[in-house]
């Protein structure tokens, strides 16, 4: 029995259903039992979160986590669907460390909030960059530009000339 | 007459500036000048002209010796990574050393807005003057020595304690916090390193009763057995350790770079200089490099001496006793540069644990058990 | 006495940085009280540009990501692809790839030792390590006109076939580089200044780092026997003979130690490579400008249509880069153009450590720490 | 496009505005020839105003043109090239280059060594304000010249020389060692033939 | 004891001073490996990928290089009476794709690295610099 259909018997009305994302076992998740649900997935072994991906559907997002057990070397993967006007999911940053910064880069570029997150704030673009670059609505036209402050810290503006040459 | 007698005999002259006025005699137109002089009354203009000519002689050299380190510096890395080094500027880059000067006089010289202004460009000079200051007391060759002061050693180890004070002027001045934690450092380091330089300094004058170099390197003179030479890195190996690392500390070169530690502090308390200033700064740097080594080589390794170096006519002894000493100055130097391609910089509380609490308590017992054998005799 | 905690800005351009990255230290004297990490300052969008590119136009931005070791970049790439649309690949292309990772691991780690040596202050190891680079380079050129950005491993094969005279000059570079590595040996490890600098460094639990995302050599100096080579092998390394680098103790100077056995054990497994490696096929039509995206299947590449659409799917596909765990996540549509391409970049997630890490040492730790958890900036920030 | 204040506009690059500018020596080596000291300093006779003076400022320019000290500031891929060439195979020390100053204060020189992000080129602009006259820029690889395989991108700039002049550009992505020193002997060509006010904006 | 040799003894430090003397004296196969490069050039695979040629005779200017160029480096310009690609070096990736795809044989890349220039404008090469005639090659 593969760790997915393990999770449906122990979370039956938690996962919507399960599947395979070519040989690795899938389970659906609620969004609102997510962080249950990870809370077991930890202490079945999986230790290693590789990595969350974020995705715009256009009519939905869809957040996907990839885990690996060094104990028992098997794969899971947890699919969390998410509404388009507001997508907000649990974070699970307490479990497991690395999701910190996943999700704060997932923050960033799609723009998925993750409630509970110890510091949810933007990792790759500075701090007032309008828009989120991997959404699909992503408006690629608008130029930002980004100035240092007195305090170090950057300036978002779409006005470049203080940048600028001439 | 006097050549034959100069030839044979050993006349020795306390300092170069006898020998200036020696040669000058020997001439034939010391007297002559030295009699317009007085007729004027005014005969120590001749003495100051003289002595002039001796800082101005010394400053060149100075300079010549700083920019040929920058090249050897430059060479010795290149041979030990498997390039050439500097190749195209003059030939096997010889000029580089020049243009680089040249380039920063030509340089804009920025003072940082926020710094202090007086403070920032004083402390160059006061980098710099001293470590020009050391060479005076340094006995290049026989009778070639600017001034044998009687203090010699004393007046080296005061000396180069004004370079930290400078140190920490410049670092506080620029206004940095890189700047200012480089000078701190600086500072520490110097201080610890200061200690057991001079504890195993004291353990060489214990043998030789006396802080003049030039009487260091005359107690120096000789042979046991016909063939070791008389140096007191054989009386005085664990001195001459200790002396050699706290005399790399000195310099603030790699392993102990914590003055620069370019890659933690960016350029440690110079960070804000730019031209000349800064140019300043290297060339000090170097000029410790040179003026460490040759107190190196006076203490342990003999200094100008030689063994039989006395069969050798009078005459030319000064020539060869400078080249002697510029020999083993260069190879102290050498070992430095070696040393600095090969290993990496050590931590910052590892170098004060490595002098506090190692280098101290050992020249301590250095200095005791040398105290010691001294008084029963067995030396 | 009260004393004021010193705000320290380490970058974004500073010499020990590895390139463009931030450390907000809020220092107490010397020690570091907490250490914050600024990054995106090469943040090039490299995911929103792969939405925008074909699949085969991508390969080249899968160079530029951790521009140090491009060939398993590419090859991660590659494999999400091939696995997505289920390709089968000719043996000889896949020897000559693991050929080029391997080769490519020597060179991340010569390149993770120099630096490392240049930020302790010791600048002749970044010169051998450079040095045995330049060789290494000459043969990817040989193999693929470039030094750095290759462009080489495709779906569906390789670029080109092996040049004439290639096995010869690599069998000479590895000759060489096993004495050379004798020589870093020598230089460094023993040295005492070094191991002061690099034991006790930077420790942390195994369990702490496996919760922080460490991934690669960087786990492995923490006692962690893994190794996607080995657990999901993928390739040809299930035919290859070679064991996992691990050492016990947890600090830098273990994660230092990795990376040496590990470039031994690259060697011996490009020896193996080398004699396994498969004989062309005869009348093959790997010449010049002949390749996969012509269409024409020739002995290191299988037929690869010109307009290529992997059918509609997702994948997560993963390989042992030198750095660490390399993950391509893409979703298709069934377009021509990926839809969604995520990077998990072994840096990234190996860097969530260093705050953990560094707490209570000092800046020279800081740099020491850092240099061994070896980060590419391209990677961190993509 | 004068949108966003951009110069030039890559993709659409006026052909009819290009011209070919002869250059007397052609190959990397009569370059670098050309720059050593006795050519340097006979070049002041082609020079207008006083030869005394022009003379000196010749003697000025090969001491500069002879000792650029680069300032380290890898961005990113051209970075490691950048060091590939200090190494030894390619050595620039040769040029006496090597003494790479992690302080822009004591820099002559700034390679721009890869991707230049929105977020980074207001550091990039402000370490080539802190850099003393005079100073010179070279703009390496193809995201520092155009902005290269990122020109789409959101986030970077599309080209250097839109926020500082650039002296030389060298394209390649990244461009070989080789390639590099190329251009360190063409940016060597162009201090040679400038003027000692040309930099300081006294003359001319 | 072992202690002090450990720690204080170093050894280690006298160890890697042998190695790098050895490279001083350039002992056993540790040579001078510059190569000095406006004198001597180094060995330019015949694959390198540097400036782009282009085959008079056999470029039909289809513009399935620029279709294929993840940039748009390539753009297809006129040239006298017929098509040619015109590409601006200051931006290509230098990545071959262009030669993988062309149906003709006719886009090349050179070996020339020697590229630098004072101005951007100068980085673009119509075809008027990338064209080479195989006949009069040969």
């Amino acid at each position: 029995m593969n760790p997915a259909e393990e999770l449906k018997q122990l979370f039956p009305d938690s996962v919507v259903s399960v599947g395979f994302q070519i040989k690795k076992p899938l389970a659906i998740i609620k969004k609102e039992d997510l962080l249950n649900v990870a809370k077991k997935v930890k202490e079945m072994g999986f230790d290693n979160l590789s990595v969350i991906t974020g995705i715009d559907y256009r009519d939905r997002f869809e957040v996907v986590y990839n885990f690996f057990s060094y104990t028992k070397k098997q794969n899971l993967v947890l699919k969390v669907i998410l509404d388009h006007n507001n997508p907000e999911v649990s974070s699970l940053a307490s479990i497991w460390k690395v999701a910190d910064w996943l999700e704060r880069e997932t923050y960033d570029l799609v723009g998925i909030t993750f409630g509970g997150h110890p510091n949810l704030k933007r990792i790759l673009l500075p701090d007032g960059w309008i828009g989120h670059p991997l959404r699909k609505d992503y408006d690629m036209n608008v130029d930002q530009f980004v100035t240092v402050g007195e305090d170090g810290e950057d300036i978002v503006s779409t006005d470049g000339t203080n940048l600028l040459r001439r | 007459m006097l050549f034959l007698a100069m030839w044979t005999g050993d006349i020795m002259f306390a300092n170069a500036y006898e020998l200036i006025v020696f040669i000058l005699n020997f001439i034939g137109i010391y007297e002559p000048i030295n009699n317009i002089f007085k007729t004027l009354g005014i005969e120590y203009v001749l003495r100051i002209i003289i002595v002039f000519v001796e800082i101005a002689v010394l400053f060149v050299f100075a300079l010549l010796t700083i920019m040929f380190l920058t090249w050897m510096e430059r060479k010795v890395v290149a041979m030990v990574q498997a390039r050439y080094g500097p190749m195209v500027t003059g030939p096997r880059g010889l000029l580089q050393p020049v243009m680089d000067g040249v380039k920063l006089i030509g340089k804009e010289d920025i003072i940082p807005a926020k710094a202090d202004r007086w403070v920032f460009t004083l402390a160059p000079f006061l980098v710099f003057i001293p470590a020009l200051l050391i060479f005076i007391p340094l006995p290049f060759g026989e009778s070639l020595i600017i001034s044998d002061l009687n203090v010699g050693l004393l007046y080296i180890i005061a000396i180069s304690a004004v370079s930290p004070i400078a140190i920490l002027l410049a670092g506080w001045a620029s206004n940095n916090k890189y700047s200012l934690m480089g000078a701190m450092r600086a500072v520490a380091q110097d201080i610890s390193y200061t200690i057991p330089l001079a504890l195993s300094a004291i353990a060489i004058v214990l043998f030789t009763g006396s802080l003049s170099t030039v009487d260091i390197v005359t107690a120096q003179n000789g042979t046991w057995f016909g063939f070791i030479p008389k140096w007191f890195i054989f009386l005085q190996p664990l001195g001459f350790i200790l002396f050699l690392i706290a005399s790399i500390a000195e310099m603030g070169r790699i392993p102990f770079d914590f003055q620069e530690s370019e890659q933690e502090l960016v350029a440690g308390f110079f960070t804000e200089y730019s031209g000349m200033k800064f140019a300043m700064f290297f060339l000090a740097e170097y000029a410790h490099l040179f003026s460490v080594s040759a107190i190196v080589v006076t203490l342990f390794l003999g200094g100008w001496s030689f063994p039989y170096i006395s069969l050798l006519p009078a005459a030319l002894v000064p020539l060869v006793s400078l080249g002697v000493f510029l020999v083993k100055t260069y190879a102290v130097i050498f070992f430095a540069m070696w040393l600095r391609d090969t290993v990496p910089r050590v931590r910052i509380d590892q170098l004060l644990n490595l002098g506090w609490k190692i280098m101290i308590p050992l020249a301590l017992l250095n200095l005791l058990v040398t105290g010691f054998l001294l008084t029963v005799g067995v030396f | 006495m009260k004393t004021d905690e010193l705000l320290i800005n380490m970058g974004p351009v500073h010499p020990s940085t590895h390139g463009v990255l931030r450390f907000k230290l809020t220092m107490d004297g010397e020690i570091i009280k907490k250490c914050e990490i600024v990054m995106g300052y090469l943040h090039r969008g490299t995911e929103k540009l792969g939405e925008m590119k074909t699949y085969m136009q991508f390969v080249p931005y899968t160079d530029r990501l951790d521009y140090i070791s491009a060939f398993p970049n590419n090859y991660a790439y590659v494999k999400a692809v091939e696995e997505l649309a289920g390709i089968e690949v000719p043996l000889r292309a896949e020897y000559i790839r693991v050929l080029t990772l391997e080769l490519n691991r020597i060179v991340n780690h010569l390149v993770m030792l120099g630096s490392l040596l240049l930020d302790l202050g010791a600048s002749t190891m970044i010169m051998y390590g450079f040095r045995e680079r330049e060789n290494a380079l000459a043969l990817f050129d040989m193999l693929c006109g470039a030094r750095m950005t290759f462009n080489y491993i495709k779906p569906g094969g390789v670029r080109e076939d092996m040049p004439e005279g290639f096995i010869p000059k690599l069998n000479e570079f590895i000759n060489d580089m096993d004495k050379r590595i004798d020589d870093y040996e020598q230089l460094i490890s023993g040295n005492e200044i070094f191991m002061g600098r690099m034991k006790g460094i930077g420790v942390m639990s195994a369990q702490d780092a496996i919760n922080y995302g460490m991934t690669g050599p960087s786990l492995r100096g923490h006692g962690v026997n893994y190794d996607i080579r080995k657990l999901e092998p993928y390739s040809v390394y299930p035919d290859l003979d070679f064991k996992v680098c691990v050492r016990n103790e947890g600090d830098s100077f273990a994660r230092y130690m990795v990376r040496i056995d590990e470039m031994r054990e690259s060697l011996h497994i490009l020896r193996q490579v080398v004699d396994a490696m498969p004989p062309a096929k005869p009348a093959s039509l790997a010449k010049y400008g002949i390749a996969p995206m012509t269409g024409v299947p020739t002995a290191v590449s299988t037929y690869f249509p010109r307009i290529f659409t992997p059918p509609p799917g997702e994948v997560y596909s993963r390989i042992e880069a030198p750095k660490g765990e390399l993950g391509f996540y893409i979703v298709s549509d069934g377009t021509i153009k990926p839809y969604r391409i995520k990077i998990r970049s072994p840096s990234f997630c190996n860097l969530t450590a260093i705050p953990k890490m560094v707490e209570g040492l000092m800046i020279p730790d800081l740099i020491a720490a850092f240099g061994t958890i070896d980060v590419v900036l391209g990677d961190v920030d993509r | 496009m004068e949108k966003g204040g951009f110069r030039v506009d890559p993709l659409t690059i006026d052909t009819t505005k290009i011209k070919f500018t002869k250059k007397q020596p052609v190959t990397a080596l009569d370059k670098l020839n050309d720059t050593g000291l006795i050519s340097t300093v006979l070049a002041a006779r082609e020079r207008e105003g006083l030869i005394l003076f022009s003379t000196i400022d010749q003697i000025f320019n090969w001491a500069r043109l002879s000792s650029l000290w680069p300032v380290t500031s890898g961005l990113a891929c051209c970075a490691i090239e950048m060091m590939a060439t200090a190494m030894a195979h390619h050595d620039v020390a040769r040029f006496g280059m090597e003494i790479f100053r992690a302080s822009p204060r004591q820099a002559d020189l700034m390679f721009v060594a890869g991707t230049v992000t929105k977020r980074m080129a207001p550091r990039v602009k402000k370490l080539y304000e802190m850099m003393p006259d005079p100073k010179w820029v070279i703009s390496v690889g193809s995201c520092a010249n155009t902005g290269g395989p990122y020109i789409e991108s959101y986030c970077v700039l599309k080209g250097v020389d839109l926020i500082i002049p650039v002296d030389v550009y060298i394209p390649g992505c990244p461009p070989r060692p080789e390639a590099w020193i190329y251009g360190i002997i063409q940016l060597r060509e162009k201090i040679k033939n400038q003027g000692y006010g040309a930099k300081w904006g006294l003359n001319k | 004891m072992a202690w002090i040799t450990k720690n204080w003894g170093m050894v280690g430090i006298i160890k890697g001073l042998i190695v790098t003397m050895k490279h001083i004296l350039r002992v056993g196969n540790r040579p001078t490996v510059t190569v000095q490069y406006p004198y001597q050039k180094m060995k330019v695979s015949p694959r390198f990928r540097g400036l782009h040629a282009v085959d008079e005779d056999a470029c039909i200017g289809c513009g399935i290089c620029e279709v294929n160029c993840p940039n748009g480096t390539i753009q297809i310009v006129k040239h006298k009476t017929r098509w040619y690609p015109q590409v601006n070096i200051g931006m290509c990736l230098f990545c071959g794709l262009c030669v993988d795809v062309c149906p003709m044989n006719a886009m090349k890349m050179t070996g020339n690295y020697e590229l630098a220039d004072y101005t951007r404008e100068s980085l673009v090469y119509g075809p008027d610099r990338l064209l080479f005639n195989k006949e009069v090659k040969q």
